[in-house]
Order: structure tokens, then C-alpha cells, then sequence
């Protein structure tokens, strides 16, 4: 890997980390909306690192777009309902953090340890082949995947109705 | 220490931040956010096995992955507004109806 | 009608009668019915044991199997009809058909529901005594034992309603029954050492047999069972409080056959007792010092009752010290003519009783006059019991001093209760019958019927003529008896003439004296130190022990129970706490099963 | 004709005929269960008889073969007479319980069950099916005790007062919940024990016990497979620890299930742990023998003493049972064979003793609606039939000779002297001199003395119906007291060929 590549991707790990203690740490809540806007994008970046461009899109249009909006749109909501801003701030830090260490070591420390095959030059897999296998090999899962996302929807609607007056 | 090594890395660390979001966010949205941070970091690590063994099937997964986790955020947004609707408030700690 | 079918009807006719009377109520509420068929039953078994008197030559065992263990019989169920129980059959039905007769007069007045239960439990007293004179074996001796021990609770607690019956009815069984213990432990020592119950076969196998180790411990035990029937020193408390019950009972159980079963026991078992002298001593020993004690406190009850059964637990215990010497025929012919004029004499106080409605001395006095006959079958059986020549007492108790000769002690304790005797005797016939009436009822006192006379003038013929029968009840029981003036016996007669005497000196007719001894020696003599040791010993120490434990299984052994139930609730609880309702904490104990199970995975097993 | 199958079901069957029956035919509910019990009874008696002239009775069905689990009844020596037993019982109880004005049907349809299970245990051979027949015997009571039973208050004294303070003692719920909680608790110690026999064998588990007879199980298993036994079936048998049940359940509860439970159940735990932990874990049963002599000889005294000392007639005659059936496991310790004849009898004698005590203090209760002894006096003059009843009753238990009480008594002292362990025999000898003291005493307190039954209005004699369970018990206790060897003799025989098992040889 040439140094160039190295940088960027170390650049592109450093946006997402930020993104993520972003998220996590901000006293604003649609700060840390963007914040995690930043995260998902610089993910996806990281995506076409690894020669997974369409996954890349899927990302960038699905979590960037899907879920960012439909959440301000959430806090833009409960702040009007709430009367005010939405506290953001979060309590009992020590105990978070200690298991998110804990977590972290235990697993990066397995990592390290372990020896990790290195990336071998294989045919890039394009949308072709990832549509191909949806409607072949994954079928099922996919027609299942479709069943749910309209059940979700139903489901959300349903919850989040207001009672008409 | 090779590229997917490092994305590994990335993503446990990615996961412990979501983690730390999820114990120590007040309220609800927060903690939706802190999930999909984790949510981020499987994909992260699907993705990278993906591009170590070839074929389309990790990147199918990462979809599947992504449409559930959308579908998640979708209901717990709902509930969320719900809530707030109810409770006036969207604090996790007052909805303790519960205990024990 | 041949000898084994005589020898059944005696205990079965009583028993044939207390069923009909008990179990029929029709009958059993009808008193005058229920008397005639409970005496008639009597009468019949009297006749039999006369029958059977007379051919004592057969003498033969009926066995049955009763118990099997291990596919053999462990104890057999059966009749013994030998010279010795013979004469005691004979003794036995007299007396009980002449109680039964006078009780029908005696009871008269009262109302004749009861009286159905009081002569079923007479029949039922009958059955168990004469089953226990014919028992073949010690496990039947035992059995019939506390059916007469129960008897006698249901005898003596005939007037229910006055707690002081009840008290003393139910003092009477447990302290037969304290004494039956030690019969039931020694029963079980017999079965270990001789493997059999039977008499006669416990006799072979020790004569043949290899000498057993301690051969003292079997009559041991047994004389536990005879001291507490027979009312010997420590276990006699009962018997001045069994006089609650009516005249009748105490003459015919507490006077005659029940008390003497204990002596009889001794008889019958004598082989044993001989089998080991240390024991023969040891019985000698607490018979002659009942005696002794039992007329000391004879002296001195104002109850013509209690003076009675004082007299006879000291005569019982004079029987008891000359089975304990050695000699069985000066004990069981002594048993024999007490059972008469002891009867005899508590009838009589009975109709004096009758008469004027009270047991106290201090309120009778003068009766003589009014009440003609008592008065004689008073003074002859207060003649024979102290032992005048001509009359049976003298001739059993010259018997049982002969037999007392070599052992210095017993003999002195025996010619002082030859001496106490007429004393107290003479005291009771002196302030009852003569001298001046001390109570208005006194004053004319009205003579009982025939009913209670005609039982009283053939029991006093008896006890006249008893001494005669002396010999001939020798050879019935196969025991040489030799009966010469000796100075002993010289001293004996003396001594008895000494103690009427005294009692003339001191309360004779002229005389207003009641109690010769100083108020203080009295009040100590009187109340007996033993009766309040059972009272404190009950009292204070087994009552206290029974609140004791069952305080400890209600509040700490149950305790214990609730305390677990109550630390499951506590658990509970505090389980309960753990669901705080945060969801966070939920996520948290999550992250913490994920991490131990990842690091067990890792570094684990 | 499977005369066992219909001993043991035909209270069940007229369950559920009951539970057919319309509401308010009161006499139509207590006939159809008088005809079942007297069905049963007869039957027992039939039973007996076929094991006397020696073909006893036998019945098996395969139910789970892979599992070595068959339906099989199988009558003996013992069997037979306790069978005979709870037919005598549960007919006396149906008389008994004639005045249960309370939803009685459910009262009968309940008793009915507990009797099924009861006759159940006594004829199984095969321990799975046993176990289940021991749950229906104990679980019924919960119902039976709480619904109908009564309630004493008892205030929490003592070091451990907090602990009782949160239940309220004595009260019938109370006495319910411990007394199937404690059941249970010892069931599930058997149920560990029984497993563990079953699968000893090669493959398939056995739980014919004719079949673990005849295995030789391993020293080890045995030592701690019996005292779970021991444990379970004691608790059940009122062993010390685990006897507190006994007095609040019986005190509290009604007059037929008192009678049934004291009079029966009991036997059912003392039954298995000599059937089931003596006869099929001999080693076991001779190392821990001292323990469970032990026990049973401080069970007698406790008892006597703790009986004495009580103030209300029921937990007197709930004690005295305790105190019997620790004559009866110490007649089981001693392993001779006058032991074992004296504890099966005992189990008989005690039955009809208890079960004609708990029928008379029913009969008290019933008009004086009062159990303090104390407060009691004079009753002989207005009830005597039933203070001659109770007297009778009071000299069995304390072992009048012509009661069965005595026999009994007589058989376990002599086996406990000829056992190694001869010491035993005297506390139980002392316990049963307090038994006198106390039986008297009680019997002096309520029925003798000035009548003091002028604060107890409608006291009167027992009336027709409850003179025949009175007359039947009374009847069976002089029978057995006066000619045992009606019983004893089948008892003899069953006990010779299991004794030789454990001794080895047959004692003198």
C-alpha cells in the first residue's frame, strides 16, 4: 500500500472517529445528528477503500439521507412537543465508558493478536453481481427483507399517529 | 498490521463508542443514534471480510444489514415521538414504570 | 362338666356380664336388672372356683398361640389351674360376690342409672382378676395386671363429678402404671434371658438350664411392678387417696384381691426371688418397712378409711417382708385371711358410714349402741386383724413373724407393727362405737339392712373360723407349714393384748381424748413427706421439662421453619430490587454477560 | 376381576361421579362416597384374605417400556393390612364428615382423590408410579385444610418472633402452605433418591421394586441414597426435625381430613421409608440405623412431652400421633423381626387410634366449638357415650394390654431390646408412661369433674350417623387388641422374607 493510500485511509478513519465522539459527546442534539451525518459519510469512503463502491452509494443514500433527515425531523418534532430543547446531556459517564474500554480492549486485543489475511487483488464486485445474487442465490431473504421493511412502515406510522382530535 | 486489520480496528472502536453513547445518552433519540454507530461498525467489519474472501455475499449482507437498520431507526423514532407525545418528555430515566 | 371348661367359666361369666350390662344400654340403665345379672355371674364363678377346690390333684395348662414372630409363637394366651391358683380363686370370688350383694344395699339410695356402670365395671374387675389368678405366663400376668390397674381407675372414679375422685382416680393409674414399667422392662429381660414367658418353662430352663449372669435383675424389675400395685413404700401414696371412690370398691379392690395381685405376682413367681437371695433381702427389707411406715401413719388419720387402707398397706407390707424371707405360705395364707376380715372390717365402717354420712371419727362415736351388728363384725375383725389366738389373723401373723426369726431387723420392725396394730385398730372401734355420739347423726344412728348385713356376717364367720383351713391350704399350695408356740409368738400375742390396751387407756368409752400423740408430732406424721415429693416431682419438674419442649418445638424448632419461609421472602424481595425499570441498566447487564462470556471464550476452559 | 385396580380407583371413579352429580343433592353426594369407601373396604378384606390361603393378588401393564416403567400392583403381608387400614379410615371418614355444610362436594371429590392415592402407594411396585401416587395423596390436603379447616391464633414469642411475625401462625392458610411446602420439600428428596435407584441397572432404568430388590446396589450410593429416603418419607412420617407440620396441620384441619391424614398418611411415609429405603438399601439402612433409632426414640419422648404440655385438644392428639410414629420408625430400626412386626402393627394400631381421636374431638368441636381443654369440664354428663369413646381411644394409645395399642407397643420394645441397640428401648418406654399421664389427664380435664357446661349451650351425645365410624373404630381397636394375630400373622409372614435381606440371618 502506497503512502498515499495509507493516508487517506487513516484520514478517513480519523472523520469517522470524530463523527462518532461527536455523536456521542455533543450537549446539542442536532449537532450530534450531524456529527453522526459525518460518521456514516466518511464510512462510506471507507466502503470504496475497500472496493465495495455500491455499497458505498447504498450507504450514502440510505443512512446520510434515510435516517439523518427522518432524525431531525424526529428532534425538530419532540422539541416543539417538549416546548424547548432537548436536553442533551448524559449522566453516569463513568460507568459507559468503562465498558465501552472493556469492550474496546478485550476485542481490539484479540484483534492484534490475530493474524489477519491481507487484502488478495480480487475481481471487484460491481452492482451486476450484487443484483444478480439478490435475485438469485438470496432470494428469500430478499422478498423477506421487502415484507419487512413494509410492516416497519405500517408500524411507524401507526405508533407515531396522533390521535385525530 | 495490513488495511483490513486496521477497518477491524476501526470498527471495535467504532462499536465501543456506540457503546459508551448507549449507556450514557439521556435521552431516547441520543440513544438511537449510538445504535446506529454500532450498527455502522458491523457493516465496517462485514465489508472488510467481504473484500478479503471475495464474492457478493458479504456486500449483500451489509445491504440487508443497512435496510434492517433503517427499518429499526424508523420504529424507534416513531415510539420516540410517541413518547414524547405521552410523557411530555423524551428523558429515558422517568420512563421507569417498569420496576420491579 | 370337665375341669378345663369349670376353669373357663370363672373370668369368662363375669365378663359375659359386663358386656350385657355395659354393651346393652336398656339393661345398663336399669340398676336393680343390671346388679342381678353381674351377681348372679359372680355367684356363678364362685361355684366353679369351689368345683374346682376341691380336686386341686389335676393340675393342667391351657395354651393358645397369640403372638407370632418369625413364623413361631412368641406368646401364648392361656389357663393355669394349680394349687396356688386355687385358693386364691376361691378367696377372690368370695369376696367380690359379697361386695357385689352389699353394694346392692349400699348404692340403694342413690340413682340407678349409674349404678349399670358401676356393676359393669365390678363384673369387669371380676374378669380381670381372676384371668390374672389363672395366667400361665408373665406376658398374661402382665396384660391382665393393668386391665385390673384400669379397674380400679374406673372404680375409683365412680363419683366423677367430685374433682378430688377424678384426681385421685387418675393419681391411682399412673402410679400403677410408673410401677408397671419396670413389669414391662422385666418382661423384656425374660424374654432375653429364658426366650419363653411361661411360668413354668422359665422355671425349667433356670433349674436345667446354664446359670444366667444377673439373675437379680428380673425380680427386680418385677417387684417394681408389685411395689406399685401392692402399695409398697415408695409407690403406696395412691392408696389412702383411692378411698375416694365408694366403700364397696375400696373393700373389695383396696382391701382384698386388687392389692393383694402384687403379692400374689410375688407368689406365683417365688422361684425367681429364690433364684437370687440379695433380692429376697431387698424386698424382706421395704415390705418390713411399709409395714412399719404405714402404721406409724395409721395412728394417727381421723378418716376411718384412710385408717384402713394405712392398715392395709401395712399388712400388705408384712406379707410382702415373708415372701421376701423366704417363707410363701406365711405370706400367701396371711393374704388370704386379710382378704377376709380387711373386707369384712371396711363393710362394717362402710354401713357405719351409710349411717351417718361422714368419714370423720371425731363425729361418729356411741354407734355401738344403735347399730348392734357393725358393731360386733367391727370388733371381730379388728380382733382378728391385730391377732387374738383364736381368731385366722393370729394364726398368719405368728406365721409370718416364725418366718421372720433369723434377720433380726425385719423381726423387730414386724412385732412393732404387731404392736401398732391393735393400737390404732382399737382407736378406730373405740371413738366410732364407743363412748359418747359427737354428732347429731350419731346421736341415733339407724343398723343397715339385710343386704349389707347377710355379706358381712358370712365374711365374719370366715374370719373367724379361717385358722382352722391352715393346714389343709398348706398341702393345697405344697409348702410344709409348722406352727409351734414359741416365744416369739408368746411376745406376738403380747404385744397385740399391749396395744389394745393402750388404746383402751387412751380412748376408752369414758374418755373424750381423739389424739393421743402432741399436735406437733401429729401435723408431721400426717402429712407424709413422700405424697408432696410426687406433687413437686409432677409439679416442678416433669411439667416444667413438658413446657420446656414443647416452648422449644413451637418457637424455635417451628421457628426455625418460619425463619426460612421468612428469609425466602426477604430473598424474593430483594431480588425484586435488581428490576430497576431503566432500560440502560438492562443494556448494561447485557454488555457485561457479552464481555465475561468473550473472555471465558478467550481464556476460559 | 383386577380387585387391586378397583381398590385403588374406585374412590377415584366416584370423584368423578360426584363431580357429575347436581349441586344440591347433599345425601346423593355422601352415599355414592360411603359406597366407594365400603367398595374399597370390602375389597382390602378380600385382599387379605387371598394372601392368607396364600395366592396374593397381582397386577402389571406395561406403560413405558424404554423407561422400565409398568403399571403393577402387587399385594403382600403389609400391603394388605394397611390397605385395610385406609378402608377402615376413609369409610369412618365419610361417616365423619356427614355435617360438612360448605360447598361439600368439592370436600368429598377432594377426599375421595387423596384416599385414591393413598390406597395407590400402599400396592405399587413399581417406584415411579408410586411417587405419582404419593403426590396425589399429599396434594389434596392443601385444599382440603385451607377451604374447610380452622384457624387458632398462636401470638410469635420467642428468639425467633420476627420470623413468625410476618405469617399469621396457626391459622388454617398457614398450616395449609407449611404443611405442603414441608411435604413437598421431602418428596423431592425421595423423588432423588428413587432416580438414583432406577437408573442403577445396565441401559433402561428399573423401577420395579421386586427387580431393585435383587440388585446389589454400591456401599456408596447407598450411604447417601437412603438418608434422602429417610428425609423424605420422615417428613412425612413426622421424623423430628421435619415434624412441625404435623401439629398446626392437624389442629387446623377438618374432622375427616385429621382423621385420614394422622390416621393414614403418616403411615404412607413410615410405610416407605421401610418398604423402600429398608428393603431395597439394606446397607444403607443398618449404617444409618443408629440415626433414624435415634430419632425415633427422641420423636417418642418429644412427642409425649410436648403433648403434655399443650392447652388445645387437637395439637394434644397431633402430638401424641408424632409420638407414635416414632415408636414406629424405631421399631423399624431395629431391624428384628419383632421390631418390624411391632412397627407395621403400630402403624395399624395408631391408624384406627388416631383416626377414632380425631373423629371424637371433631364430635367436641362440633358443639363446643371450643378445643381449649382448660375452659372444657363436666362433658361426661352430657355426652358420655363419647367420653367412654374417648377413654377407650385415650387407653389404646397409652397401651392398655386388650388394645391394639398395647400389642403393638410390646412387639417394638422387644425388638428394640433384642437390637443392638437396646438404650432406645427406654425413652420410648417413658414415652409411653407420659402418653398415660397426658391421655388421662385430657380425658380428666374435659369429661370428669364439676360440669362446667353451662357456657357450652348445645352440647349433647353423638347421634346416630357418627355413632358408626365411633362404633367401627372402637370395634377394631378391641378386635386387634384382644385376637392381633388376625393382623399380625400377614405381617409376619411379609416381614420374613424381606428381614433376611438386611440381616442377613434370620434373629433367633
Amino acid at each position: 500500500m502506497s503512502a498515499l493510500e495509507i493516508l487517506g485511509l487513516s484520514l478517513l478513519a480519523l472523520f469517522v472517529l470524530a463523527g462518532a465522539l461527536g455523536t456521542v459527546l455533543s450537549k446539542n442534539l442536532v449537532h450530534s445528528v450531524l456529527w453522526l451525518a459525518l460518521a456514516l459519510v466518511a464510512t462510506a469512503g471507507i466502503y470504496v477503500r475497500l472496493t465495495a463502491g455500491f455499497l458505498a452509494g447504498a450507504q450514502v443514500l440510505l443512512y446520510a439521507g434515510g435516517v439523518i433527515t427522518l432524525a431531525i425531523f424526529a428532534v425538530m418534532l419532540s422539541a416543539r412537543i417538549e416546548g424547548g430543547p432537548i436536553p442533551n446531556e448524559s449522566a453516569k459517564r463513568g460507568r459507559g465508558a468503562l465498558v465501552a474500554l472493556a469492550v474496546a480492549g478485550l476485542f481490539g486485543g484479540v484483534l492484534l493478536q490475530a493474524d489477519v489475511l491481507a487484502p488478495r487483488d480480487l475481481p471487484v464486485v460491481d452492482a451486476a453481481d450484487i443484483g444478480r445474487s439478490f435475485l438469485g442465490e438470496y432470494v428469500l431473504p430478499f422478498e423477506v427483507l421487502s415484507v419487512l421493511l413494509v410492516a416497519a412502515m405500517i408500524g411507524a406510522i401507526v405508533i407515531a399517529r396522533r390521535e385525530d382530535p | 498490521m495490513n488495511e483490513i486489520q486496521f477497518c477491524l480496528l476501526l470498527a471495535v472502536a467504532l462499536f465501543s463508542i456506540g457503546i459508551y453513547g448507549l449507556l450514557t445518552r439521556r435521552n431516547a433519540i441520543g440513544i438511537l443514534l449510538s445504535i446506529e454507530l454500532m450498527a455502522n461498525a458491523v457493516n465496517i467489519n462485514l465489508v472488510a471480510f467481504s473484500r478479503v474472501h471475495g464474492g457478493a455475499a458479504g456486500q449483500v449482507f451489509a445491504l440487508f444489514a443497512i435496510a434492517l437498520t433503517v427499518a429499526e431507526v424508523a420504529i424507534g423514532l416513531g415510539l420516540v415521538i410517541l413518547m414524547a407525545r405521552t410523557r411530555k418528555s423524551i428523558n429515558v430515566d422517568e420512563a421507569r414504570d417498569l420496576h420491579g | 362338666m370337665n375341669l378345663h371348661s369349670l376353669a373357663l367359666a370363672i373370668p369368662l361369666l363375669p365378663l359375659a356380664a359386663a358386656a350385657i350390662v355395659g354393651l346393652v344400654r336398656p339393661i345398663g340403665r336399669r340398676g336393680g336388672l343390671a346388679a342381678t345379672i353381674s351377681i348372679a355371674a359372680a355367684a356363678a364363678s364362685l361355684g366353679c372356683a369351689l368345683l374346682l377346690l376341691s380336686h386341686t390333684a389335676e393340675r393342667f395348662v391351657l395354651k393358645l398361640p397369640w403372638l407370632p414372630v418369625g413364623g413361631r409363637t412368641l406368646a401364648e394366651v392361656g389357663l393355669r389351674f394349680d394349687g396356688i391358683s386355687a385358693p386364691m380363686l376361691v378367696v377372690v370370688g368370695t369376696v367380690a360376690l359379697m361386695v357385689q350383694i352389699y353394694s346392692v344395699g349400699y348404692l340403694s339410695d342413690e340413682a340407678s342409672g349409674p349404678r349399670g356402670r358401676y356393676f359393669t365395671w365390678q363384673s369387669l374387675f371380676l374378669f380381670a382378676m381372676q384371668g390374672f389368678v389363672l395366667s400361665p405366663n408373665l406376658l398374661q400376668l402382665f396384660s391382665f395386671y393393668e386391665l385390673i390397674g384400669l379397674c380400679s381407675y374406673l372404680l375409683i372414679g365412680y363419683y366423677w363429678e367430685k374433682p378430688s375422685a377424678g384426681r385421685a382416680a387418675v393419681k391411682a393409674f399412673w402410679i400403677t402404671k410408673l410401677g408397671d414399667v419396670g413389669f414391662l422392662i422385666g418382661l423384656l429381660v425374660c424374654w432375653t434371658q429364658y426366650k419363653s414367658f411361661d411360668l413354668a418353662a422359665i422355671e425349667h430352663a433356670m433349674t436345667a438350664g446354664p446359670a444366667q449372669a444377673n439373675t437379680w435383675l428380673l425380680p427386680a424389675l418385677l417387684f417394681c411392678g408389685v411395689a406399685s400395685k401392692s402399695a409398697q413404700f415408695p409407690l403406696h401414696v395412691w392408696l389412702p387417696d383411692a378411698m375416694e371412690g365408694p366403700t364397696p370398691v375400696s373393700a373389695l379392690l383396696h382391701a382384698a384381691t386388687m392389692v393383694a395381685a402384687g403379692v400374689y405376682l410375688l407368689v406365683s413367681t417365688s422361684f425367681l426371688f429364690a433364684a437370687s437371695p440379695v433380692m429376697g433381702e431387698v424386698v424382706m427389707y421395704v415390705g418390713a418397712f411399709t409395714a412399719v411406715f404405714a402404721a406409724l401413719q395409721g395412728c394417727v388419720q381421723n378418716d376411718i378409711k384412710r385408717v384402713l387402707a394405712y392398715s392395709t398397706c401395712s399388712q400388705l407390707g408384712l406379707m410382702v417382708a415373708a415372701i421376701g424371707a423366704g417363707s410363701v405360705a406365711a405370706g400367701y395364707f396371711h393374704l388370704v385371711t386379710h382378704a377376709f376380715f380387711k373386707s369384712l372390717l371396711f363393710l362394717a365402717a362402710g354401713s357405719a358410714i351409710h349411717a351417718v354420712h361422714t368419714n370423720d371419727l371425731r363425729e361418729m362415736g356411741g354407734l355401738g349402741r344403735g347399730m348392734r351388728w357393725t358393731g360386733v363384725f367391727f370388733g371381730v375383725g379388728m380382733l382378728a386383724l391385730a391377732g387374738i389366738p383364736p381368731l385366722s389373723g393370729f394364726f398368719s401373723k405368728e406365721l409370718i413373724l416364725a418366718s421372720l426369726e433369723e434377720h433380726p431387723v425385719a423381726l423387730v420392725l414386724g412385732l412393732a407393727t404387731t404392736i401398732m396394730t391393735p393400737y390404732y385398730m382399737g382407736r378406730a372401734f373405740l371413738l366410732a362405737f364407743s363412748g359418747k355420739p359427737r354428732s347429731a347423726a350419731a346421736e341415733h344412728p339407724h343398723e343397715s339392712g339385710w343386704l349389707m348385713r347377710g355379706p358381712m356376717l358370712l365374711l365374719c364367720s370366715l374370719a373367724l373360723i379361717m385358722g382352722v383351713f391352715l393346714w389343709s391350704f398348706a398341702d393345697t399350695i405344697h409348702e410344709p407349714v409348722h406352727l409351734e408356740v414359741t416365744s416369739i409368738g408368746l411376745l406376738g400375742i403380747a404385744l397385740a393384748l399391749a396395744g389394745l390396751g393402750l388404746a383402751w387407756v387412751f380412748h376408752g368409752p369414758r374418755k373424750t381424748v381423739i389424739d393421743a400423740l402432741p399436735k406437733s408430732l401429729l401435723e408431721a406424721a400426717r402429712s407424709s413427706g413422700v405424697d408432696a415429693l410426687y406433687v413437686f416431682g409432677w409439679r416442678h419438674v416433669v411439667f416444667v421439662f413438658a413446657a420446656t419442649v414443647s416452648f422449644f418445638d413451637r418457637y424455635i424448632v417451628d421457628g426455625l421453619m418460619n425463619l426460612i419461609g421468612w428469609a425466602g421472602d426477604r430473598a424474593g424481595d430483594a431480588l425484586r430490587r435488581v428490576q430497576t425499570g431503566r432500560a440502560q441498566d438492562y443494556v448494561l447487564a447485557l454488555f457485561l454477560g457479552l464481555l465475561a462470556l468473550v473472555a471465558w471464550g478467550v481464556w476460559g476452559g | 376381576m383386577p380387585i387391586l385396580t378397583l381398590i385403588v380407583f374406585s374412590p377415584l371413579l366416584a370423584a368423578v361421579v360426584l363431580m357429575v352429580l347436581p349441586e344440591r343433592s347433599r345425601i346423593s353426594i355422601r352415599v355414592t362416597s360411603l359406597f366407594a369407601a365400603a367398595v374399597s373396604l370390602a375389597l382390602s378384606i378380600v385382599a387379605l384374605t387371598r394372601f392368607l390361603d396364600g395366592n396374593p393378588l397381582r397386577e402389571t401393564l406395561p406403560l413405558i417400556p424404554k423407561l422400565g416403567i409398568s403399571y403393577s400392583l402387587y399385594c403382600d403381608g403389609w400391603s394388605s393390612v394397611l390397605l385395610l387400614l385406609t378402608g377402615i379410615i376413609l369409610f369412618a371418614g365419610c361417616w365423619a364428615s356427614w355435617t360438612v355444610a360448605k360447598r361439600d362436594r368439592e370436600f368429598y371429590v377432594l377426599l375421595l382423590v387423596l384416599s385414591t392415592g393413598v390406597f395407590g402407594v400402599f400396592v405399587c411396585l413399581d417406584l415411579f408410579l408410586l411417587f405419582l401416587f404419593y403426590e396425589i395423596a399429599v396434594l389434596p390436603m392443601y385444599l382440603l385444610i385451607g377451604i374447610w379447616g380452622s384457624s387458632k391464633r398462636i401470638p410469635p414469642k420467642g428468639p425467633l418472633a420476627f420470623a413468625m411475625r410476618i405469617f399469621d401462625v396457626g391459622g388454617r392458610e398457614y398450616a395449609a402452605m407449611k404443611l405442603t411446602l414441608m411435604l413437598l420439600g421431602g418428596s423431592a428428596l425421595i423423588l432423588v433418591g428413587i432416580l438414583a435407584m432406577a437408573n442403577q441397572g445396565a441401559g433402561t432404568p428399573e423401577f420395579n421394586m421386586e427387580a431393585l430388590a435383587r440388585v446389589h446396589f454400591p456401599r456408596e450410593l447407598q450411604m447417601w441414597a437412603f438418608p434422602l429416603l429417610w428425609i423424605g418419607f420422615g417428613s412425612l412420617a413426622g421424623v423430628w426435625p421435619f415434624h412441625t407440620w404435623s401439629p398446626d396441620g392437624h389442629a387446623s384441619a377438618p374432622t375427616a381430613v385429621s382423621m385420614l391424614h394422622a390416621g393414614v398418611l403418616m403411615k404412607l411415609g413410615a410405610f416407605g421409608v421401610i418398604r423402600i429405603g429398608m428393603v431395597l438399601l439394606p446397607e444403607g439402612a443398618q449404617a444409618w440405623a443408629p440415626w433414624v433409632g435415634g430419632i425415633a426414640a427422641l420423636n417418642v419422648i418429644y412427642g409425649a412431652l410436648s403433648a403434655m404440655a399443650q392447652t388445645d385438644l387437637k395439637y394434644v392428639i397431633a402430638y401424641s400421633s408424632v409420638s407414635h410414629m416414632g415408636v414406629v420408625l424405631l421399631g423399624a430400626a431395629t431391624m428384628t423381626t419383632n421390631g418390624w412386626n411391632g412397627a407395621v402393627f403400630q402403624m395399624f394400631a395408631h391408624g384406627v387410634m388416631t383416626g377414632m381421636f380425631f373423629a371424637l374431638v371433631g364430635l367436641v368441636y362440633e358443639r363446643a366449638h371450643s378445643r381449649d381443654i382448660p375452659s372444657m369440664g363436666g362433658f361426661g354428663k352430657m355426652m358420655p357415650g363419647v367420653a367412654v369413646c374417648f377413654t377407650l381411644a385415650g387407653l389404646s394409645s397409652l397401651g392398655l394390654p386388650g388394645t391394639a395399642g398395647f400389642v403393638a407397643e410390646f412387639l417394638v420394645f422387644l425388638g428394640a431390646w433384642e437390637s443392638n441397640h437396646a438404650a432406645w428401648m427406654v425413652p420410648a418406654v417413658l414415652g409411653a408412661f407420659f402418653t398415660a399421664v397426658y391421655v388421662l389427664r385430657a380425658t380428666r380435664m374435659i369429661f370428669w369433674g364439676p360440669s362446667k357446661a353451662e357456657n357450652f349451650p348445645h352440647l349433647s351425645d353423638a347421634r346416630g350417623v357418627e355413632w358408626v365410624a365411633l362404633l367401627l373404630l372402637g370395634a377394631m381397636i378391641v378386635l386387634f387388641g384382644v385376637w392381633p394375630a388376625l393382623a399380625l400373622h400377614p405381617i409376619d409372614i411379609t416381614t420374613m422374607s424381606f428381614l433376611p435381606r438386611i440381616t442377613g440371618l434370620l434373629p433367633h
